[in-house]
């Protein structure tokens, strides 16, 4: 079979069909994928906002609201209620002062504002230093810690690793507004990561953030009307 | 015919990592873990395959000055497609991987395999080449993803070999990954030399 | 200040080579002589602000506006592949000695991901034009950096007898490594 | 819209674009090459050895391209056989080139030449020989430092420890003469392979009269013409006190070898020599 | 502080173990050899044949180019035979070989001891007379003199520099030549001063020879135009290149010759040499020539004719040690290794040295290190490291690049080298290939 | 009389060798090993042993096994990779991570490129920055001096007066508090503080400084340069805002300044080759350091800096020569 001779008839009909082709698929693609993306995405959220509330029976996600913190992000709340009674509320919190750039955190806050549980959602700490704060901030499974430790004290020894590392480190069931929620070293309660003080500045910094704007929030609105509909008005006015 | 000839010569002898040096970045970017190997292995075999399959078929109907352009727009087009997979059905591969996915495009192996071996073989044969190819890249990825993720958190495909603390963390990091292929390559022409 | 960090940012704490994984090829490949690596460095600093500016447009002005943000791939390959080009021909009628010295590394930048990388990257950044521009100029001077630096090193090389085994790719990415190692210093500065 | 729609209007358009770009391009952008530069270097053996002449393959493939005849060029790595298939390319005809092999001129082994000094310099012939003629009494012959196998990038050579001489590995010598050229003595020398690879030359290349020549190593050649008068072809020629061999006239006779009263004369790759020299004494007999 | 030149430079042991020595003349052998090419250029063409007879200053070859220089009889005889025989540059070459039968000298020699201080020639006679004695620089460099005297057009002479450094450890000669023939030397310096048309001549003397020093000092008051130069010790101030920096703060170019800042640079031995053939129509027949070793036993410096054996000469000092490793033509830092002591003295040879082994064997190289330790003492301020490695890898036109022709072979390079690299070794071979490239561009 | 040698001149050399250059180090070090002795006792003993030790064996193992080439350890070099990778190390640094560090220093940062001479970069900074980056937090706990004399990884730990103040900024505290949160200059100066075991006394370093300008074996032109850099620019920094910015007397006498100034800048083989060169490198390095310290993340930069200017040293070498002869004056006429 000959080849197609490179006049400009023949180049422009090629990369015209090339390209119909390639967009027709291109478009069918897309629109086979963009639910279960779209699907995917929202998965994640939920999964997050399950994980850091108590059980609930309404849509968080559908009742979302946002907030404004005092730093001017927005951050994005989603209520959880048992019948019709608010349990918590999962807030989408964040943060600059990571080692690397943004942190993003989803934090479960009892209405008084005690920390349920949190899960991180997005991070560019280092990998084995500052991504620890995914588990590090919760209470340490001893147990397994244990059993491992009897097996390799020889090479803990070796490697001049030291057990506990940090009695006080989890959050959970603290309250930011009656605990001092600052890693140690800067006179608080929690001890930072072994070796990444920064990033855990930053986690903490993006809980208090997530405490500080909600309770303010809460507060300005009880004084006022005591509805957290309102709330939700007032944020999508902004 | 040579068929499994084409087809093995990009596991070992043309290796892309190990021999070629095609494709350096996401070879580099994405192997902190045996897991991100695999997944960016198969997804670039995938475009490789397809890419060398579509090429080979069109090869006669293009003209030579559109030849490059084509080509490329053909494989962005199974890019595309492999990215909107991905991140509807394994999202959390497609977050870990991020900018590599779109970058398969400039990837050399996939428009090196097009321009060298597809525009001028059969269909079958180039389906073998993207086959071989792939994995061959597939196979590297995975043996330094692997490396890397054992040397640096005691781990291989996620499971713990030696406790993460005992890890050197460099080798997740960018440096670690530099060494560790310069170290792999010499150890696979060494073993080459000898064989 | 922002800028400031923007280009401290792209030339030494994430330089696009050493701790990105962008350019990759071309920093490998072209590396063998200072001469050529500085010609490479200014023919990508060209074809990556040029590219930055116009698939910035192409995305603010076309797929963001019809929401076809998925053809971003597709269209910005496109648009740098015909740009290389492009700007091959303007600059060999405009400018014989410029194209003189960077027209030879032309063909090899269409397959740098460096380029699209950062033109995705810009959009990801959601930065403005200007910071854009800013973005791209100073990653192309870490890449040039970072290629100049290590062309140094192997014209260094070539003259020392290194062990056998050890000979070409695997020796520049010991030194590519060790290269990033050191630059990992510059964290936290931006 | 349809999704669909727009993806196929945008792409359509960047296609249409980029083609009648690209076709201005391609009509400004021309620059001639001739393919068969591509096609010839492609069959060439890519060691860029210099062999050729020229400072790498594809130099030799533009000559070669350029050239109206290609007599006289000669890709000694590829052999003939490279040569033919550039020529079909080129559709020039090529003469093929009798294959060649290098050969040391120099027996000087440790025993047949003492030493007389020791050198301590530079492990380098070329150093070595800008200073002075050598630790043996001959100022000609192999220094035994091994440029030549330094220069050799096929694997052909190597230094005998006991002769303290280079040798050549015949299957692995491509001709390339980088050897020949780092040679600061010109002790090595292209001759032809010959049939069955077999070869005759005067393995010396001392210049000086017979007496010195003699003196200072036990296989010099000493100039005396012997080997001159009995070769029936004409082959020898004796100039400065030295014999030498036309590998172009030299019929492999092997009268000169018995001749040489020193053993200056090689032979290389025969069959023993004795039933040989039987029969010959037979003859006379 | 005493002047030295400004860039590099070591300070090897001096040990000047003949410097006590008085010059005794050593008497004339039985057979000499003289070399038909013992200077820079091209080889003198004999003009004798086999079986003539010569007398002592006779020419017996003449120059066969303009680079080139005669050649005259040191003794009195037959002529044996014109054969090679090896010389000092370690190859056989031509030499015409002469038995000695008497001492009959030419009759316009004048022998007498008596000092003529009167120069009636005019330049031109006076560089002329130089010429046909054969006269070449005594230095080491040996190039004929009378090119030297004469400028080429446009170039200007302000100032002659008489070289009586002597840097090199262990050699003596134009210590004692200074201190025995100082008188000589003063004419012989106004002589060239005459020939050159230049007013001032400086004497640089190394502070190592005190007496020296003091002695052409006071000869010096009695000329005008001469003065001595006390220069700190510091090897290679005898090149000329680092003298004129040292004497007159001036730099030569790279690639350019000292006409360039206006100064000629010319030995001791040979301002005596010039006084001799221009004053007692003497030609270069003999020389003095230091014989030492830490294991000499009569380290002493000797009057010898040309074509003299070395190995007659290391009788006079009392026979070779048995220690001996190596014989050197000239010093420990400069000097030729002779591959044999049958080798004849010519007119370059300033001094026989006799090393033992433990001095004389180099150690195992090893890698470069970069310590710029060669960096540091290079006079010309190159990078001999780089040198090197670009001459061993053939890397020629960066080795051009980098200057390896201003290179002055003082060897002060490998001298420090930590890893004993043979540096200068493969600079000078660099030097040869750069050279014949540059060479062929310009043809 | 023997056979005659005959080579090319000159037929003498200086006598110098690498030996006598690495063990000049050596012994230029001692007055640093005698007061780490001091202040870290058992731990810094075993930590100078086992680091010495593991890159001997390991240059021999290589040499002999991988590169099949005659080992060459008695020349001095590794074993003082190995001491100045101990004196980066603090005192308590667990077994296990010297010999890794060693195993880098020796593999990746010296013989993959061939051994002595080849390497682009520190062998000791490249160990001990590749153990930094792994074991963040074994290489950051620093044993308090004398109190830990006795204790080896069970050392009572503290901050060093860079980390003190870096941490302090870090969290807003005021420069006056801080300054009562760290040892005097002169304790400084003795070396009364916590750091890695070979950095902290500037008046051990500067005699064994002393003794390598009269041994020759260095010059001073990188140390200077360093110092004397961040010394002005730390200076310039401290008079325009004295709260932020602590004393330059500070900055030259904590962490690895003197250290890595006098020992480890002055590497021969990874550093510039002219003496313009040297002052170009030493001012990079200094610039680097503040950067680092001021405004990065590290309160040390010292290794980093060193590190990255070794990568520019081929370029250094390229674009500033030493002067060439005929360069410094021009001829009287032309
Ligand atoms: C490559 C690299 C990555 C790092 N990543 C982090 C990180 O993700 N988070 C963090 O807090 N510190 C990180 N650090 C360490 C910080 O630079 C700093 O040393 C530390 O946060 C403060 O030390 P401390 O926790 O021991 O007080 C990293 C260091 C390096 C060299
Ligand atoms: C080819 C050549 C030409 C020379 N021409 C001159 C000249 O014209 N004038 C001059 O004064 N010296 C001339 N010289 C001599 C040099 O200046 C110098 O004396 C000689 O090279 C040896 O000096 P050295 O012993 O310091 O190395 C010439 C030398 C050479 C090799
Ligand atoms: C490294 C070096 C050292 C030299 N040392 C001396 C010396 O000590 N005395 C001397 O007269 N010439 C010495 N020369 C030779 C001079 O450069 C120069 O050739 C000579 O002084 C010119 O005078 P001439 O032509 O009369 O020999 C040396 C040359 C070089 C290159
Ligand atoms: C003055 C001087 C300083 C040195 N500094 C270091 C050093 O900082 N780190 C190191 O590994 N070796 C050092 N060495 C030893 C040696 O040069 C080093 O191991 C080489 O880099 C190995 O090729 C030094 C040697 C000298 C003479
Ligand atoms: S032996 Fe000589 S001619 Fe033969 S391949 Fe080697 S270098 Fe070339
Ligand atoms: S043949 Fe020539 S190059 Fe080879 S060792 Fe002998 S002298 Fe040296
Ligand atoms: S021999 Fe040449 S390179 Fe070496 S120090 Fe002397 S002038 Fe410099
Ligand atoms: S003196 Fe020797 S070791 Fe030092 S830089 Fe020069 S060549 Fe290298
Ligand atoms: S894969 Fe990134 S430049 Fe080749």
């Amino acid at each position: 079979m000959a080849k197609t001779e490179s006049s400009l008839k023949n180049m422009f009909l090629t990369l015209l069909v090339i390209a119909l082709i390639a967009g027709t698929s291109l478009g069918f693609v897309y629109k086979f994928t963009k639910e279960p993306i779209e699907a995917s995405k929202l998965a994640k959220q939920q999964m997050a906002i399950k994980k850091v509330l108590p059980e609930y029976d309404n849509d968080p996600a559908s009742e979302i609201y946002e907030l404004k913190s005092q730093e001017g992000y927005v951050l994005k709340a989603f209520p959880a209620k048992r019948n019709g009674e608010l349990v918590g509320v999962a807030i989408e919190t964040i943060t600059k002062k990571g080692f690397s750039g943004e942190i993003k955190i989803m934090v479960g806050l009892q209405p008084d504002g005690t920390i349920i549980n949190y899960d991180v959602l997005e991070h560019k700490e280092t990998p084995g230093l500052g991504s620890k704060m995914a588990f590090w901030f919760r209470p340490a499974d001893n147990s397994a810690e244990k059993n491992n430790n009897e097996k390799n004290s020889f090479f803990k020894w070796l490697y001049g690793i030291k057990d506990g590392g940090g009695g006080n480190r989890s959050i959970i069931g603290k309250n930011p507004g009656k605990s001092n929620m600052k890693v140690s070293k800067d006179g608080g309660d929690i001890d930072a990561i072994t070796a990444a003080t920064i990033s855990s500045r930053a986690f903490l910094d993006a809980i208090s953030i997530a405490y500080v704007t909600y309770t303010n929030e809460k507060n300005k609105t009880n004084a006022k009307t005591g509805a957290s509909k309102q709330i939700k008005e007032g944020g999508n006015n902004e | 015919m040579n068929n499994l000839k084409t087809f093995t010569n990009g596991l070992i002898k043309e290796n892309p990592i190990f021999t070629l040096l095609l494709g350096m970045c996401p070879t580099l970017g994405v192997t902190s873990s045996a897991t991100n190997g695999l997944g960016m292995g198969l997804a670039t075999a995938f475009v490789l395959i397809m890419s060398n399959l579509v090429v080979a078929l069109i090869k006669n109907l293009i003209p030579d000055k559109v030849r490059i352009p084509s080509f490329i727009v053909v494989i962005a087009t199974f890019v595309t497609i492999v990215e909107m997979t991905m991140q509807a059905y394994v999202p959390s591969l497609f977050e870990s991987l991020g900018l590599f996915i779109p970058l398969i495009v400039v990837n050399c192996i996939v428009l090196g395999r097009a321009e060298a071996f597809a525009s001028k073989n059969n269909p079958i044969s180039s389906i073998l080449d993207g086959a071989g190819m792939g994995i061959g890249f597939t196979l590297g990825l995975v043996i330094l993803g692997a490396t890397r993720e054992f040397l640096g958190s005691g781990k291989i495909f996620n499971a713990n070999i030696y406790p993460e603390d005992f890890g050197m963390l460099v080798f997740v990091l960018a440096p670690g990954a530099f060494i560790a292929l310069g170290f792999l390559i010499a150890i696979i022409n060494k073993m080459k030399q000898t064989a | 200040m922002t800028y400031v960090l923007i280009i401290i940012s792209a030339i030494f704490v994430n330089n696009i080579v050493l701790s990105q994984f962008l350019g990759i090829c071309p920093f490998l490949g072209v590396s063998k002589r200072i001469s050529t690596a500085i010609g490479m460095t200014g023919a990508v600093t060209f074809v990556m602000v040029i590219a930055t500016i116009v698939t910035y447009l192409v995305q603010k002005l076309i797929l963001d506006p019809y929401s076809i943000g998925y053809l971003q791939t597709i269209s910005f390959i496109l648009i740098i592949a015909a740009l290389v080009q492009l700007v091959e021909i303007i600059l060999k009628k405009v400018s014989p000695p410029l194209y003189q010295a960077l027209g030879v590394f032309l063909p090899l930048i269409t397959t740098n991901c460096a380029i699209l990388g950062v033109a995705i990257m810009t959009i990801l950044k959601d930065y403005n034009l200007i910071k854009a521009v800013v973005f791209s100029a100073s990653t192309a001077v870490g890449f040039g950096l970072a290629l100049v630096l290590f062309a140094g090193i192997r014209e260094q090389l070539d003259l020392v007898d290194l062990p056998k085994g050890m000979k070409g790719t695997p020796i520049a990415l010991i030194v590519a490594g060790l290269l990033a190692l050191a630059f990992m210093g510059f964290a936290g500065l931006a | 819209m349809n999704v669909v729609l727009i993806t196929i209007i945008t792409l359509s358009a960047l296609g249409a674009t980029a083609a009648v770009i690209l076709y201005f391009v391609a009509q400004k952008f021309k620059v001639y090459e001739d393919p068969r530069i591509d096609q010839v270097e492609e069959i060439l053996p890519a060691a860029n050895c210099g062999g050729c002449g020229f400072p790498g393959c594809r130099a030799f493939a533009e000559a070669l391209v350029k050239a109206d005849d290609l007599s006289g060029y000669n890709c000694p790595v590829g052999g003939a056989d490279v040569m033919s298939k550039a020529g079909k390319i080129l559709g020039k005809e090529v003469t093929p080139a009798a294959p060649m092999v290098a050969v040391v001129r120099c027996n000087g082994t440790c025993e047949n030449r003492p030493k007389q000094n020791n050198y301590d310099g530079a492990k380098s012939c070329s150093i070595a020989s800008a200073l002075y003629g050598g630790e043996t009494g001959c100022t000609f012959g192999c220094l035994g430092l091994g440029d030549c196998v330094e220069a050799c990038q096929f694997n052909a050579m190597y230094m005998d420890e006991k002769t303290g001489l280079p040798v050549i590995i015949e299957d692995n010598c491509v001709a390339c003469g980088a050897c020949v050229t780092a040679c600061p003595k010109n002790i090595i020398e292209l001759r032809n392979k010959g049939p069955k690879s077999r070869r005759i030359f005067v393995s010396c290349v001392n210049k000086d009269k017979g007496a010195p020549a003699k003196k200072a190593c036990s296989v010099a050649c000493i100039g005396c013409g012997k080997c001159v008068k009995v070769c029936p072809f004409e082959a020898i020629t004796l100039e400065n006190n030295l014999a030498y061999i036309d590998f172009n006239k030299c019929k492999l006779c092997r009268k000169c070898v018995t001749e040489c009263p020193t053993n200056a004369i090689h032979e290389l790759n025969f069959p023993p020599k004795k039933e040989k020299t039987a029969i010959e004494t037979a003859e006379e007999n | 502080m005493l002047k030295t030149f400004s860039l590099g430079g070591i300070h090897p042991d001096e040990n000047k173990l003949s410097a006590d020595a008085p010059i005794e003349v050593l008497p004339v052998p039985e057979t000499v050899a003289i070399p038909i090419s013992q200077h820079i250029g091209a080889p003198a063409e004999p003009i004798v044949k086999k079986g003539d007879r010569v007398k002592v200053g006779q020419l017996i070859a003449k120059p066969s180019g303009f680079v080139s220089s005669y050649i005259h009889s040191s003794v009195s005889g037959t002529v044996d035979k014109i054969d090679e025989l090896i010389d000092v540059s370690g190859y056989k070459r031509k030499a015409i070989i002469i038995k000695t039968e008497d001492d009959e000298w030419e009759e316009t020699i004048d022998r007498s001891p008596d000092l003529i201080t009167e120069i009636p020639a005019t330049p031109e006679e006076i560089i002329k007379m130089i010429q046909e004695a054969g006269i070449v620089g005594l230095g080491g460099a040996t190039f004929p003199a009378h090119i030297k005297l004469s400028p080429p057009p446009g170039k200007n002479c302000d100032i002659l520099i008489i070289n009586g450094v002597e840097c090199e450890p262990y050699l003596t000669s134009d210590h004692r030549v200074m201190l025995e023939k100082g008188n000589e030397i003063m004419v012989g310096v106004q002589i060239l001063m005459k020939a050159l048309k230049v007013n001032n001549a400086i004497i640089g003397i190394e502070n190592n020879k005190p007496d020296a020093i003091k002695h052409m000092i006071t000869l010096a008051s009695k000329y005008s135009g001469i003065v001595i130069e006390p220069l700190k010790v510091q090897y290679p101030q005898g090149g000329e290149k680092q003298l004129i920096d040292a004497c007159i703060k001036r730099q030569v170019p790279s690639g350019k010759l000292p006409i360039e800042v206006g100064a000629v640079v010319q030995n001791v031995g040979t301002a005596l040499a010039v006084y001799e053939a221009v004053q007692k129509k003497k030609p270069l027949i003999e020389r003095v020539v230091t014989v030492t070793g830490k294991s000499v036993k009569k380290p002493c410096n000797l009057m010898v004719r040309l074509g003299t054996p070395v190995s007659a000469l290391i009788e006079a000092a009392g026979g070779i040690p048995e220690d001996t490793e190596k014989i050197i033509g000239g010093g420990p830092m400069m000097g030729k290794a002779l591959s044999t002591p049958d080798i004849p003295i010519t007119k370059g040879s300033s001094g026989i040295l006799l090393m033992p082994k433990k001095i004389a064997t180099r150690k195992p190289v090893q890698n470069c290190i970069r310590c710029s330790k060669c960096v540091s003492v290079c006079p010309m301020g190159l990078s001999p490291y780089l040198l090197m490695t670009l001459a061993e890898k053939a890397i020629w036109d960066r080795a051009e690049d980098e200057a390896i022709m201003d290179c002055i072979e003082c060897g002060s390079c490998s001298y420090t080298c930590p890893s004993s690299r043979p540096l200068l070794d493969y600079i000078r071979l660099g030097k040869s290939k750069v050279g014949q490239i540059m060479r062929s561009r310009t043809k | 009389m023997n056979k005659l040698t005959v080579s090319p001149s000159p037929h003498v050399h200086s006598g110098d060798s690498v030996k006598k250059n690495m063990y000049g180090v050596l012994i230029a070090l001692l007055p640093a090993l005698f007061t780490s002795l001091y202040y870290f006792g058992i731990g810094a003993l075993i930590v100078t042993i086992t680091s010495i030790v593991s890159c001997v064996l390991f240059e021999y193992l290589i040499q002999k096994y991988l590169l099949k080439k005659d080992p060459s350890v008695t020349d001095g070099s590794a074993i003082l990779t190995g001491l100045l990778l101990a004196f980066n190390l603090p005192s308590n640094a667990p077994i296990a991570i010297i010999i890794i560090g060693a195993l880098v220093a020796m593999g990746i940062g010296k013989m993959a490129f061939g051994g002595l001479g080849n390497n682009p970069f520190n062998p000791a900074l490249v160990g001990r920055v590749f153990l930094l980056i792994s074991f963040p937090v074994q290489m950051t706990s620093w044993p308090t001096p004398i109190a830990s004399r006795l204790a080896y990884t069970d050392a009572v730990t503290g901050a060093t007066p860079l980390g003190v103040i870096k941490e302090g900024l870090a969290k807003g505290d005021i420069m006056s508090d801080l300054l009562t949160k760290i040892p005097s200059f002169s304790d400084m100066f003795y070396g009364n503080m916590g750091g890695s075991a070979g950095e902290i006394a500037a008046i051990a370093l500067l005699i064994g400084f002393i003794y390598l300008l009269m041994k020759r074996i260095i010059t001073w032109h990188i140390p200077v340069s360093v110092i004397g850099t961040i010394f002005i620019f730390t200076g310039i920094l401290h008079l325009a805002n004295p709260n932020i910015y602590i004393s330059p007397v500070f900055h030259i006498l904590t962490g690895g300044v003197m250290l890595g100034a006098i020992f480890m800048a002055t590497d021969y083989v990874t550093s510039p080759m002219s003496r313009k060169g040297m002052i170009v490198f030493g001012v990079g390095i200094g610039v680097i350091t503040v950067a680092i310290r001021v405004f990065g993340a590290y309160p040390e930069g010292l290794s980093f800096a060193i590190l990255i200017m070794n990568g520019f040293v081929p370029l250094i070498d390229k674009y500033i020569k030493p002067k060439r002869f005929g360069e410094l004056i021009k001829p009287a006429k032309a």
